[in-house]
């Protein structure tokens, strides 16, 4: 009995200690991938995902506690990029992507206040203050941050028009 | 089918496939000239590259020949008047396009003189500088014939300088139906010839090879008459295959290597041209003629009356149609309507939509050779690893991207099908794998461009948050100076009234330095 | 001009070549013909019934199948003819005298579970008929392996129309003076027992046995008519050289050095090669479209395993004839072939990086 | 020389670890998904098990049966193993972070791969010398590692079926390794 007590824990002692040095020498320094990631995200730390910022939702989706999917502006894009980059499967099926969207000012409501222009991200909303604004397409990540803050509801998400340079053949039906 | 074709079948070189060609009759008939339409449709994106812009202004008359549209960057080309006429619109039509959707285009009313503008040829096309002979073919507007419509001074600009040793002149023609480059080559063998010449000279490659399949006897015999003449210019029969007209695969038949992946002919001293092309390079170059009109090959059995048709750019489809017999029972039976080859060409939504620099024939197919079926499940039997001139693996490609693994596909090989179509022709279970392939590539370009816009957003994103600090900044920086400027003020204040004060106390000093 | 709607649009070809699935089945079928309707002189009613029962029990399960699976294919599954050529190549492959729920449960392997579970035709990753057989081997080993001498060797009166389909239905046990030993079979005894295979075998070898007049699988005996019909295949195109070809040296290669080095222990390669269904394998099996690699030379590379592994369990193994586990073992092994045999792109090396741009240029 | 191929191609085929003695077939299920990861996972097993099969030999052979504590053997070697595999996890998080992140959980999974520990005590049973069960090690690691590739790549074919719903999953990957172990059974009986 004593001998048995005895070698076992002379065994698990020297097994620990073992174990012991060797995380000493291959110890690993931080996390890279939350930086990557945070690179691959769109950057404008818009909020939609409910995270502090893009680097918030980097670091969540490498712990664990948030789907690869839930980045609206980068869409069904940034979600596989993601997924392939943690080397993850991950169901698109569920991601809500009808294509790109941009902010559109209805101009006949909009009065100019402003308030849009200071939330957006990207400074993609144009027009100085008691004029009409507008939305410069190509800054506009579709985060729609502005939505809520227009009193007049002059602000709404379209899809981006389809054009011959960036239309795509559809998928066959599947058989 | 032929015993030759059976033992490449055994030994496994049997890239491509071999359609029923149905060029004759079409191919044996005489070439028939429509007349200007009333109206032309000229969109001003007829090539690669960037669209042109518009010069003139509606309601402006214009000559026949003379400048609508000038090139904008590199890589574009300019578009002309193809008959005399008024500027009727500048507006959006539908574009011969899969998609149905428009694009801008100049709408020219034919005012029935078809005159020509002031034109400036050339007699000796041989004492001119390389370089002017492209800046002319670059000033007419000349673009590949073969379909692809890339702008051929770029290409002749660019073999010079890169020193290319070999023209191949592609008389392919391997797409079944069409035969309006055969009908050029036996009708025009010379002016070809002469085109060829006047591109060896801009270009300084040595040695120009034609290849012609070796279904068009006449076409190779007219090319050889004219040819006699002159060394430099090789007449090459090839095997009759598809698609034995693509760059890559003919120069690969005509002179046994290899275009690098993600390089270009010029890299092994190659260039390649259509034949149409050296026609339209002759007339830019030797009468100052800037590309006004085509040939294109109207068929299918839903046409009464194949054959090839010259038209000006610009004209409707339903028109060309119209000119050549129409369709057989009023379009009874019409399964898809066609501008380009069957094989490589695209379907277009109707017959209103205009001929195009790039377009070599207008197919009004039947039911029975179009063979739409629905698909059946693929049952793995590699008709399409064999079948692809390329060496891909069509069957796994399409597998990934039914399932959204665009990443894989690329992997094997996405980016390097030419979307010649031999693997669906070939297919049992009628998969329309080139679909797949467009599809995949449209959505990854897609996807490029979304990155490319999240990169431009993310920097826009962060010039804000530094205009912010800035601002935060240069506002605290303004306070600290104004509560410095009133302490400063304030403390001179003081100063003053300090010196005030010790001025009144103290007079005598002031008295008595006066 | 019609201006009728023309739905989604569509990518190029708008050209079809005219192959279709069903085409090639039937062309299948049609090479497996000759061997069956000898088969059914060889071996009489009973064995008619067994494969018409094999045939129809699995198209009646592909059909049962597809109604579950929903999606409404159902007609366009059963026009493909692949179901009915599963149940022809296992029948080809069971005893002639089998009885008729060896029929039944072999179809319902092959359909059910090697085939509609991944999704029906093309989807399998296993060959269907194969796996049945196999399936049956290693669950049903005594009725497997009941081989009935061809009638016309056996002497006794042909079982009549009623008397066939007593011995079908009622799988009353033969007796034993029609049945014997296969080839293979009996050189794996008389091996266990000691006896040199030059003496075992003293009597086999003669064209008349290559022509069926032996014990064996209903459809396998004759193995010259599976070789026709598999050149009439290589002469259609419906398949290549290189699968059979692999099969055939990957047996005999190694057989031909065994048995230059002790033909007591070894068979010789003809035995091999004609014997144990390796013809039907070589040429019907080894070259199922679905189950095989992509490229000509992945499939040289699967015919050889395929032989190499049969000789092996045919010499080494418990089982006298390999042929069937072997192919399993390759498909198995398929798509780590499909992985690493990948035909050459154009421009491109065989690991796929872009060719070099020559410095002369 | 002939006896060492002899014995891995017997440990590797003919009585195959996973599909003719039916162990460790957790992970053969879980970390079967793609080729890339099922080979880092044999390697990780490989090294595992070959650690595993010295470390329990010797532990053994000069404590436990000296001492005459063969009772212990089970807790002794799980105690060994979990070492082990703790070590590998360092090594492959410090080599291999790409590894390490699509090996998952099934990595410390090790630790409870019943192979592993059926190895080491079939070691005993057998009575090896170490070479042997070092041996014996690595060709049941060599028979887990092939098994693994070529079920990952049949499952990464599956995987792009049109595999009906009820079946979609874990029920065909079932399934097709029952018919794998079918084929195997080819090898049994091989007096090699």
């Amino acid at each position: 009995m004593i001998a048995a007590i005895l070698s076992m824990t002379v065994l698990g002692a020297a097994l620990g200690v073992l174990l012991g040095v060797a995380n000493k020498f291959l110890k690993v320094e931080g996390n890279p991938v939350v930086e990557e990631l945070t690179a691959m995200m769109p950057g404008s730390n818009c909020g939609q995902c409910g995270f502090p910022g893009c680097s918030g939702a980097a670091s969540a989706i490498v712990d664990g506690s948030a789907p690869v999917t839930c980045c609206p502006p980068g869409g069904k894009a940034l979600a596989t990029a993601i997924a392939a980059r943690l080397g993850i499967t991950v169901d698109l099926s569920a991601m809500a992507d009808d294509g790109p969207k941009i902010a559109m000012v209805a101009e006949e409501l909009c009065i100019g206040c402003c308030r849009c222009s200071k939330v957006c991200p990207t400074d993609a909303i144009i027009g100085a203050a008691k004029q009409i604004h507008n939305v410069f397409r190509e800054a506009c990540t579709g985060c729609s941050s502005c939505i809520e803050k227009c009193p007049t509801e002059a602000l709404s998400m379209k899809p981006v028009p389809v054009t011959l340079q960036h239309w795509v053949m559809p998928r066959p039906a599947t058989a | 089918m032929g015993f030759m074709n059976f033992l490449k079948h055994l030994t496994g070189d049997d890239w491509g496939v071999h359609p029923d060609d149905h060029k004759r009759p079409a191919a044996d008939q005489a070439v028939r000239v429509m007349p200007v339409p009333e109206k032309l449709y000229l969109p001003l994106q007829q090539h690669l590259g960037g669209a042109a812009r518009a010069v003139v202004l509606v309601g402006q008359k214009v000559k026949k020949g003379e400048l609508l549209a000038e090139a904008q960057g590199a890589v574009s080309a300019p578009i002309h008047a193809p008959t005399s006429g008024t500027i009727a619109a500048v507006t959006e039509i539908t574009a011969p396009h899969p998609s149905g959707l428009t694009l801008p285009a100049i709408i020219l009313e034919a005012d029935g003189a078809d005159e020509w503008c002031e034109l400036q040829g050339c007699d000796d096309p041989f004492a001119l500088a390389p370089g002017e002979i492209g800046k002319r073919v670059a000033a007419a507007g000349v673009v590949g014939m073969g379909g692809a419509a890339f702008p051929s001074a770029v290409k002749l600009i660019g073999a010079s300088r890169a020193k290319v040793t070999t023209l191949v002149m592609n008389g392919g023609e391997c797409e079944p139906y069409l035969s309006c480059d055969d009908r050029l080559m036996r009708d025009r063998a010379e002016g070809i010839v002469d085109g060829i010449r006047i591109m060896l000279h801009a270009t300084g490659a040595r040695v120009a090879l034609v290849g012609i399949e070796d279904n068009k006897p006449e076409a190779v015999a007219a090319m050889r008459t004219a040819a006699a003449a002159f060394p430099e210019v090789e007449v090459r029969p090839v095997p009759a295959r598809y698609p034995m007209g693509s760059e890559k695969q003919l120069i690969q038949v005509l002179t046994g290597t290899e275009v690098p992946a993600d390089g270009r002919p010029a890299d092994i001293g190659v260039i390649v041209h259509n034949v149409g092309t050296a026609l339209a390079v002759r007339a830019a170059v030797r009468e100052g003629k800037p590309l006004i009109s085509r040939l294109l090959t109207v068929n299918g059995n839903c046409a009464a009356n194949p054959g090839n048709i010259e038209v000006r750019i610009g004209t409707l489809a339903e028109e060309v149609l119209a000119f050549a017999g129409g369709l057989k029972g009023d379009g009874l039976g019409l399964a898809r309507r066609i501008m380009g080859g069957p094989m490589m060409g695209m379907q277009i939504p109707h017959w209103r939509v205009p001929v195009v620099k790039g377009s070599s024939g207008i197919l009004a197919l039947d039911a029975g050779e179009v063979a739409e079926r629905e698909p059946d499940p693929c049952i793995r039997c590699s008709s399409c690893v064999k079948a692809c001139p390329v060496g891909l693996l069509p069957l796994e490609m399409s597998a990934r991207i039914r399932n959204e693994a665009y990443a894989e596909a690329i992997d094997i090989g996405l980016k390097d099908c030419i979307a010649c179509g031999c693997c669906a022709y070939v297919c049992p279970s009628k998969i329309p794998l080139v679909q797949y392939f467009v599809h995949a590539k449209g959505e990854l370009a897609a996807q490029d461009r979304a990155k490319l816009r999240n990169d431009a957003t993310k920097k826009l994103a962060q010039q804000r948050q530094e205009r912010l600090e800035r601002e935060a900044r240069e506002k605290a920086e303004a306070a600290a100076r104004r509560k410095a400027e009133r302490e400063a003020a304030a403390a001179a204040k003081a100063a003053a009234e300090a010196a005030a004060k010790a001025l009144a106390v103290d007079p005598a000093i002031q008295g008595e330095n006066a | 001009m019609s201006t009728h709607h023309l739905g989604q649009p569509v990518a190029s070809p708008h050209a079809h070549g005219g192959n279709s699935v069903g085409r090639t089945m039937f062309r299948v079928q049609l090479a497996l013909l000759p061997a069956t309707l000898y088969g059914f002189w060889l071996y009489g009613w009973p064995s008619f019934f067994m494969w018409l029962l094999t045939v129809g029990s699995c198209i009646g399960f592909e059909a049962l199948s597809l109604k579950f699976a929903g999606g409404g294919r159902i007609r366009q599954g059963l026009l493909d003819g692949s179901a009915a050529l599963t149940g022809w190549l296992l029948a080809m492959t069971l005893p002639p005298w089998a009885p008729w729920w060896v029929a039944v449960v072999g179809a319902f392997i092959a359909i059910v579970i090697g085939k509609q579970v991944f999704g029906g035709v093309g989807q399998n990753v296993f060959n269907p008929a194969m796996v049945a057989r196999v399936a049956l081997l290693v669950s049903f080993p005594l009725p497997l392996t009941l081989w009935v001498l061809p009638l016309p060797m056996n002497g006794a009166p042909a079982p009549d129309f009623v008397a066939s389909m007593h011995i079908f239905l009622t799988s009353q046990p033969v007796p034993d003076a029609m049945t014997s030993a296969t080839l293979l079979g009996h050189a794996k005894t008389e091996l266990s027992r000691g006896v040199d295979l030059g003496h075992a075998l003293a009597d086999s070898g003669s064209l008349l046995s290559w022509l069926g007049m032996r014990p064996g699988s209903f459809g396998e005996s004759a193995s010259l008519l599976i070789l026709a019909g598999g050149i009439f295949l290589l002469v259609s195109r419906i398949i290549t050289w290189h699968a059979p070809l692999g099969v055939l040296l990957g047996v005999a290669i190694p057989a031909l050095i065994g048995h230059a080095v002790d033909p007591g222990r070894f068979l010789s390669a003809e035995s091999h090669l004609m014997s144990g269904a390796l013809m039907l394998g070589a040429f019907f099996i080894a070259t199922d479209y679905v189950t095989s690699p992509n490229t000509s030379l992945g499939q040289l590379i699967f015919g050889l395993g395929v032989g190499l592994l049969t000789w092996i369990i045919r010499t080494v193994g418990a089982y006298p004839e390999g042929m069937a586990f072997a192919i399993l073992l390759m498909n198995a092994l398929t798509p780590v072939i499909d992985r690493f045999v990948k035909p050459r792109i154009l421009g491109r090396d065989r690991k796929g990086r872009p060719l070099d741009i020559p410095e002369n240029a | 020389m002939s006896e060492i191929l002899l014995l891995l191609l017997s440990t590797a085929l003919v009585n195959n670890v996973v599909l003719i003695k039916f162990l460790g077939l957790c992970p053969t299920m879980g970390v079967s998904k793609s080729v890339d990861s099922a080979f880092g996972m044999g390697l990780a097993t490989t090294f595992v098990l070959v650690l595993a099969s010295a470390a329990s030999w010797m532990l053994d052979n000069w404590l436990l049966q000296p001492l005459g504590l063969g009772y212990l053997r089970i807790l002794a070697f799980i105690l060994v193993i979990a070492s082990v595999v703790q070590f590998t996890e360092m090594f492959v998080k410090k080599t291999s972070p790409g590894l390490y992140q699509s090996l998952g959980i099934y990595l410390p999974l090790i630790t409870t791969n019943c192979a592993v520990l059926g190895v080491a005590l079939l070691n005993v049973q057998q009575q090896f010398s170490l070479f042997k069960s070092l041996l014996y090690g690595f060709g049941s690691a060599l028979g887990f590692t092939l098994v693994l590739l070529i079920f990952a790549g049949l499952r990464e074919r599956i995987a792009l079926a049109r595999v009906p719903a009820a079946f979609a999953g874990a029920p065909v990957a079932f399934i097709t390794i029952s018919l794998l172990a079918l084929a195997f059974m080819g090898f049994s009986g091989m007096n090699v």
